[in-house]
């Protein structure tokens, strides 16, 4: 049972990421490759409050999400004018330069031992220790950030993402301010990469870099892909499928166990490549934020121009 | 001269590195009326049209919206200030459906508030609501369109993409619509179909409309003015029957229509000639 | 529809992963274990040479009639969370008694969940000195860091009179913490370090270190570092023409390293675990019988994962599957013969070995004993 | 001093080894506008190979030639048929970079299925033999391959500014519809990038088999130093060979004043930081208003097209 829970709660963490990778990657159209070290700038954030200065692990996560919003955000920001392909290039330089430091900064980040002894959070006397009580919490906050993420997939901003990733110029001339706009969206995905982070450092209550390698953002990038980009249902179906597809190649009987690590890693390249080549929307396709058919209660209003006003009886003359 | 002007454009210069798109010019244009911006390529109508609506910034010179400058307002303000455009290589949202590129025209929409949104998600929903009517009104008024709004708007004609991009700029409700080459590569009752439109807007609800087109039917037809750049200049400006007789204009064109690649003359459209014989 | 069916598919696949099956054999006592390791990714071929070891372990109590052991792996990819899922699925699916793992940073992730489960875990390779004295359900096979260092520094200022040195170590937690002991023992016993360098994990080309080594030029130089990359450090540090003095640590030993630094082997010293199949017979019947699987001879790791495998075995054939009486069985052995040598350990669960020097000499190790 | 040339030297020779393979990409990245992730596991998939056939055939003469033929051969058609079968078949660009993520994680399992994840290594003593320059020693092995780079960078540069072939080819990478307009086989072009690419990533792999040792793992790294060098090199080749010395000697020579602990982090940093300033660069040159200057077009600046 404690297999089930702690690999439910790992499932968990990773659909937040997923999630708000595919919030960029998906809906806003942009690519981004450091999610892995992000998520370890959270855990790091939230682990070292929760050690050194004694904090409750969830305001821990909340400091770590703040963190994620920052560094996510000005990355972002500093790089936004850069062409698809400098600009993946540079994503996944800026996940090497985070893991570095996270390996690097050893007064701070004590190095490739990382940090162990991570309390797990204490809210209003009530202690999340053991493992169900944990459960519990992560669920509760996993919930709470999954229900945001999707409602904001759908609402009118989404819509707008949406446009930002089809055409920046256009949404320009409909008078939206798409630096805002990638402004917020960099925020609440980095944030919630950031929580994620946080929630990974209670589960495992030791972190270390190797935990937040680029092989986990190419994962991250599986998920999103297959569960389909734009889609960010799609994305947590696809942690959650995935994960146990995993898991059910070591059932398969009479391949050595040392070859299942290289065939775990072998499936979700294959999975990668043929969701690209097959079926390109993935698992769950996209679909319309706003379809008319949704709304079979609205009708069209009478003069579809009335709006614009009307010309007054002053007649100009050429 | 004594037509109301809602833009003015003061001495603007533009080049880019050795060329020069926009040579020291100086444009009015007219309130509430339809006006046609023509000349060869090169002209530098592109380049105006983009230095008005904000989306580069001129060399020099400037930029004024009823009397006030805006030349440093950046491009997706001066909407709201009352200026919207159309893109020459129609830039419509392309995964999106009709329904919902129109939507995207709305300003000050709640939903777009992350605080609105989290906070008060029943107002957003009533204006969001209300906003799915109207759009659903507009796409039936613009025509064509409407059928099937739930249409990835990538998947509909070359022409229906035209119009549905005139219907995105409604709902700004704007003063100024700018529209970049409506009418090329429109079939003929599509041109007259969107030249009325335009017609209606101007005349009907007193919008100014700035066209730049090679299709002189849509100008020649429809506009109430017309304006003629050449060489980053002011050629000549005034009513289509003084333009059409204009032999500055004429000399130009013909010149033009000389050196013309031939994939422009695709549109099945009269060019100038056949409407300078007419 | 076809949804439906893959969903039924997926959910009978895993409540089979969950229940799994357990099957003992030829009336001997059955035990279960489960090992914890890198088995693929950057250092997957550690993991993998692990998995030879315990195998060869599990045939040869299952030879001698000691006990069948049924082993099952997981690999944790060096990412704690794996590690934790892998141990949580080894407890639930297979009821194991004893883990055995490595790394220290999984170690100390998998401390607390052992404590939680009552299961023994036993460090095989994991030296960070943060692990002792975790909690009484972690056995440290492994010698850790501290003891090693402080052995060699003494060796070389009392012994050898060398008063300054250099460090090269990988910077994972086994070579910053091994560097960190020995520094700290070298600059108390009254050396002087002139210069500390380390190498990301699996850098084979060290030069730049090396060269500001030597740019320092101490007497001695300490490569603390991992299979093979010690190898490469000597031979590049000679090439590179640095003539100090060369000491390391027991990795030295691995055969590996031998052959990448190739003819500067030569005059290399160090303090090692004595596994040497030339004097100790258990040694060479493993040295010889993981040759044949594995296609190379055994790394130090390989050895105490062996060792550690035949003792969980031992254990669990004299007390059975109880894993806190298996950790007393362990801690309490005298003198047991491991192909590493004598065992012992020490209260808390720390395994005590015998160091002893070592010099190359002809591409081979020569032992004397302190 | 000393310390400086002698950093200086190493660093050179790294940039080098770097530089074939980073020269390769570029070659295949200018070319097809494809983000090849591949390219570093399939050149060291490449590598085995050659190993194979060493070891079947003995690390005499004929059995090196053989090897480095196999390789080459793996390598190429390794990567046309990626080209082919995969890439040509997604048309835009983020289906391309996930498709070859894929690739990718797929080559590197499928070695180390095959051939273990153990590191391989074939040691010719000739080539290490030792040559001493100054205060400067150096293997055989490392001189051959700094001579080999240079060779092979001067020779691309020809071939592009001084050939027929490799004036069509250099147009394709300028743009491909007016190359293709003026008669240039674009797509024989593209597949002779990818051919000419995948070898050079190949011979970079067989250096890492004589030299330090191949294992499954060690592409991606490979693959992101020339990823990283290609983006710099902004649609020049000999910018790239140039980019590639640099990075080694920026790597090495950090450690003259600095610790070598934090040389992969500077590295990084600077990297990003680079290529953001350079981006910032461009925006502010688009931006100014210039009375007059040559237009600024680069394929890095156009690439998304």
């Amino acid at each position: 049972m404690r297999f089930l829970m702690t690999t439910f709660m790992l499932m968990e963490v990773y659909a937040i990421v997923a999630m708000s990778l595919n919030l960029l990657l998906g809906v806003a159209g942009r690519f981004s490759a450091y999610e892995a070290a992000l998520m370890g700038v959270g855990a790091y954030t939230a682990a070292l409050l929760a050690t050194k200065l004694g904090l409750s692990l969830f305001w821990g996560c909340v400091a770590g999400a703040a963190m994620g919003a920052l560094i996510g955000t000005s990355f972002q920001i500093a790089a936004r004018h850069m062409d698809f392909f400098t600009f993946n290039i540079t994503s996944f330089a800026f996940q090497m330069a985070l893991y570095e430091t996270l390996l690097k900064w050893r007064g701070v980040t004590a190095g490739s031992f990382g940090i162990f002894n991570i309390p797990r959070p204490e809210i209003a006397g009530f202690s999340f220790t053991t493992l169900e009580a944990y459960l519990a919490f992560t669920t509760a906050c996993a919930a709470v950030i999954m229900g945001l993420l999707l409602y904001i997939e759908r609402s009118t901003f989404a819509l707008a993402l949406r446009g930002l990733r089809d055409g920046e110029k256009a949404l320009q001339s409909l008078g939206k301010n798409t630096f805002a706009l990638k402004l917020k969206v960099f925020a609440i995905s980095g944030a919630a990469t950031g929580f994620a982070g946080g929630l990974l450092a209670g589960l495992t209550r030791t972190i270390h870099p190797s935990m937040f390698f680029v092989y986990l953002s190419v994962i991250l990038m599986v998920f999103v892909v297959a569960g389909g980009r734009g889609n960010l249902r799609g994305s947590v179906v696809a942690v959650f499928l995935l994960i146990l597809l995993e898991q059910a190649i070591t059932l398969i009987p009479g391949i050595p166990t040392s070859q299942i690590g290289a065939l775990q890693r072998l499936f979700y390249g294959i999975v990668l490549v043929a969701v690209i080549m097959f079926r390109p929307n993935g698992l769950l396709p996209e679909s319309p934020i706003f379809a008319r058919a949704r709304f079979p209660g609205i009708k069209p209003v009478e003069d579809g121009f009335a709006f614009l006003g009307r010309t007054r009886s002053r007649e100009s003359t050429l | 001269m004594s037509v109301e002007a809602i833009i003015e454009v003061r001495h603007v210069c533009r080049n880019y590195g050795d060329l020069v798109a926009l040579d020291d010019v100086s444009i009015d244009i007219p309130a509430g009326k339809f006006t046609a911006l023509i000349g060869p390529n090169g002209a530098g109508k592109s380049t105006l049209l983009n230095v008005i609506s904000g989306f580069e910034r001129p060399v020099s010179g400037q930029v004024l919206l009823s009397g006030k400058d805006i030349t440093d307002v950046p491009g997706h303000r001066r909407v709201a200030l009352g200026i919207t455009r159309s893109f020459q290589d129609v830039e419509i949202f392309p995964t999106l459906t009709v329904l919902e590129n129109v939507l995207l025209g709305f300003q000050d929409q709640l939903g777009e508030r992350l605080c609105r949104l989290l906070l008060t998600p029943r107002a957003v929903k009533r204006q969001r609501d209300q906003f799915i009517a109207q759009a659903l009104a507009i796409l039936k008024t613009v025509g064509i369109i409407d059928e099937r709004p739930d249409e990835k708007a990538g998947n509909l004609s070359y022409g229906q993409q035209k119009l549905l991009a005139l219907a995105r700029m409604l709902p700004t409700n704007a003063q100024v619509f700018m529209l970049d080459e409506p009418g090329s590569g429109l079939p003929r009752p599509m041109v007259a179909h969107m030249g009325a439109l335009l017609q209606r807007i101007a005349k009907e609800h007193g919008k100014s409309v700035l066209l730049v087109d090679h299709n002189m039917e849509l100008v020649l037809e429809y506009a109430e003015r017309v304006i003629v750049m050449h060489h980053g200049a002011l050629l000549a400006q005034g009513p289509p029957d003084y333009v059409r007789r204009h032999p500055e204009v004429i000399r130009v064109y013909l010149a033009r229509i000389d050196q013309d690649p031939p994939e422009r003359a695709d549109s099945g459209t009269p060019t100038v000639r056949t409407a300078g014989h007419a | 529809m076809n949804r439906r069916l893959w969903m039924t598919a997926l959910l009978t696949s895993f409540s089979m992963l969950v229940a799994g099956t357990a099957v003992g054999q030829q009336g001997l006592k059955t035990g279960k274990v489960g090992v914890i390791v890198q088995l693929s990714g950057v250092s997957g071929d550690f993991g993998v040479g692990v998995q030879h070891a315990v195998e060869i372990a599990k045939q040869e109590l299952a030879d001698n009639k000691i006990i069948d052991l049924q082993v099952f792996y997981e690999d944790h990819q060096q990412q704690a969370q794996l590690a934790l899922v892998g141990f949580e699925k080894l407890v639930d699916r297979n009821d194991v008694s004893v883990v055995i793992a490595n790394a220290s940073p999984v170690i100390l992730a998998l401390a607390p969940v052992a404590e939680e489960r009552k299961r023994l875990v036993y460090n095989f390779a994991g030296v960070s000195p943060k692990l002792r004295s975790l909690n009484r359900w972690v056995i440290n096979g492994a010698a850790l860091s501290d003891r090693d260092g402080s052995e060699l520094a003494q060796y070389m200022v009392k012994k050898l009179g060398l008063k300054t040195a250099a460090v090269l170590h990988v910077d994972d937690q086994f070579g910053t913490s091994v560097a960190e002991y020995f520094q700290n023992a070298y600059k108390a016993a009254g050396g002087k370090i002139v210069d500390v360098e380390s190498n990301p994990v699996g850098a084979l080309d060290l030069r730049t270190q090396l060269l500001k080594i030597k740019a320092a030029n101490p007497e001695a130089l300490v490569i603390l570092n991992n299979i093979p990359e010690e190898g490469y450090s000597v031979a590049q540090a000679r090439e590179i023409g640095i003539t100090a003095k060369i000491f390391s640590n027991t990795f030295m030993m691995d055969p590996q390293n031998v052959k990448a630094a190739g003819a500067a082997i030569n005059g290399v010293r160090g303090m090692s675990l004595q596994f040497d199949p030339e004097r100790s017979p258990i040694a060479k019947e493993f040295a010889t019988k993981f040759a044949k699987k594995a296609g190379r001879p055994p790394a130090i790791t390989d050895v105490l994962a062996y060792d550690g495998a035949r003792l969980i075995g031992e254990a669990m054939q004299k007390v059975g599957n109880d894993p806190r009486a298996v950790r007393d069985y362990i801690v309490k052995v005298k003198d047991w013969p491991g192909a590493i040598g004598k065992i012992n350990f020490d209260a808390e669960g720390n395994i005590l070995l015998d160091m002893s020097q070592y010099e190359f000499v002809n591409g081979k190790p020569v032992f004397t004993n302190p | 001093m000393n310390l400086f040339l002698e950093l200086l030297v190493a660093g050179g020779v790294a940039g080098a080894k770097v530089g074939v393979a980073a020269l390769g990409f570029a070659l295949i990245f200018y070319t097809t506008r494809e983000m090849h992730f591949a390219f570093g596991a399939v050149s060291v998939a490449a590598a085995y190979p050659c190993y194979w056939v060493v070891k079947a055939l003995g690390d005499g003469p004929l059995g090196t030639a053989l090897g480095v033929v196999a390789a080459l051969i793996a390598a190429v058609l390794i990567s046309i048929a990626l080209h082919k079968y995969v890439y040509l078949r997604l048309r835009s660009v983020l289906p391309v970079v996930m498709a070859s993520l894929g690739v990718s994680l797929i080559v590197e399992n499928v070695i180390q299925i095959v051939a273990g994840p153990d590191i391989q290594v074939l040691s010719y003593p000739a080539l290490l033999h030792i040559v001493e320059i100054g205060p400067v020693r150096l293997r055989v092995l490392e001189i051959g391959v700094f001579i080999g780079f240079v060779i092979v960078a001067v020779a691309i540069d020809v071939f592009l500014n001084r050939t027929r072939l490799g004036q069509g080819l250099g147009a394709t990478m300028d743009d491909p519809e007016m190359a293709e307009l003026v008669g240039v086989r674009t797509s024989r072009m593209r597949m002779g990038a990818y051919a000419a690419g995948a070898a050079l990533g190949a011979i970079s792999g067989i250096v890492m088999l004589v030299d330090t040792g191949l294992k499954p793992a060690i592409g991606f790294t490979l693959l992101l130093y020339a990823l990283i060098i290609t983006i710099m090199g902004r649609g020049s080749l000999r910018s790239v060979a140039i980019w590639s010395l640099l990075f080694g000697v920026i790597r090495s020579l950090w450690s003259w004043q600095f610790s070598p602990d934090l040389q992969e982090l500077a590295v990084f940093a600077l990297m990003v930081s680079y290529l953001i300033a350079r981006d910032s660069w461009d925006r502010y040159q688009f931006n100014r208003i210039r009375p007059i200057s040559r237009p600024a077009s680069t394929v890095g600046a156009d690439a998304r097209a």
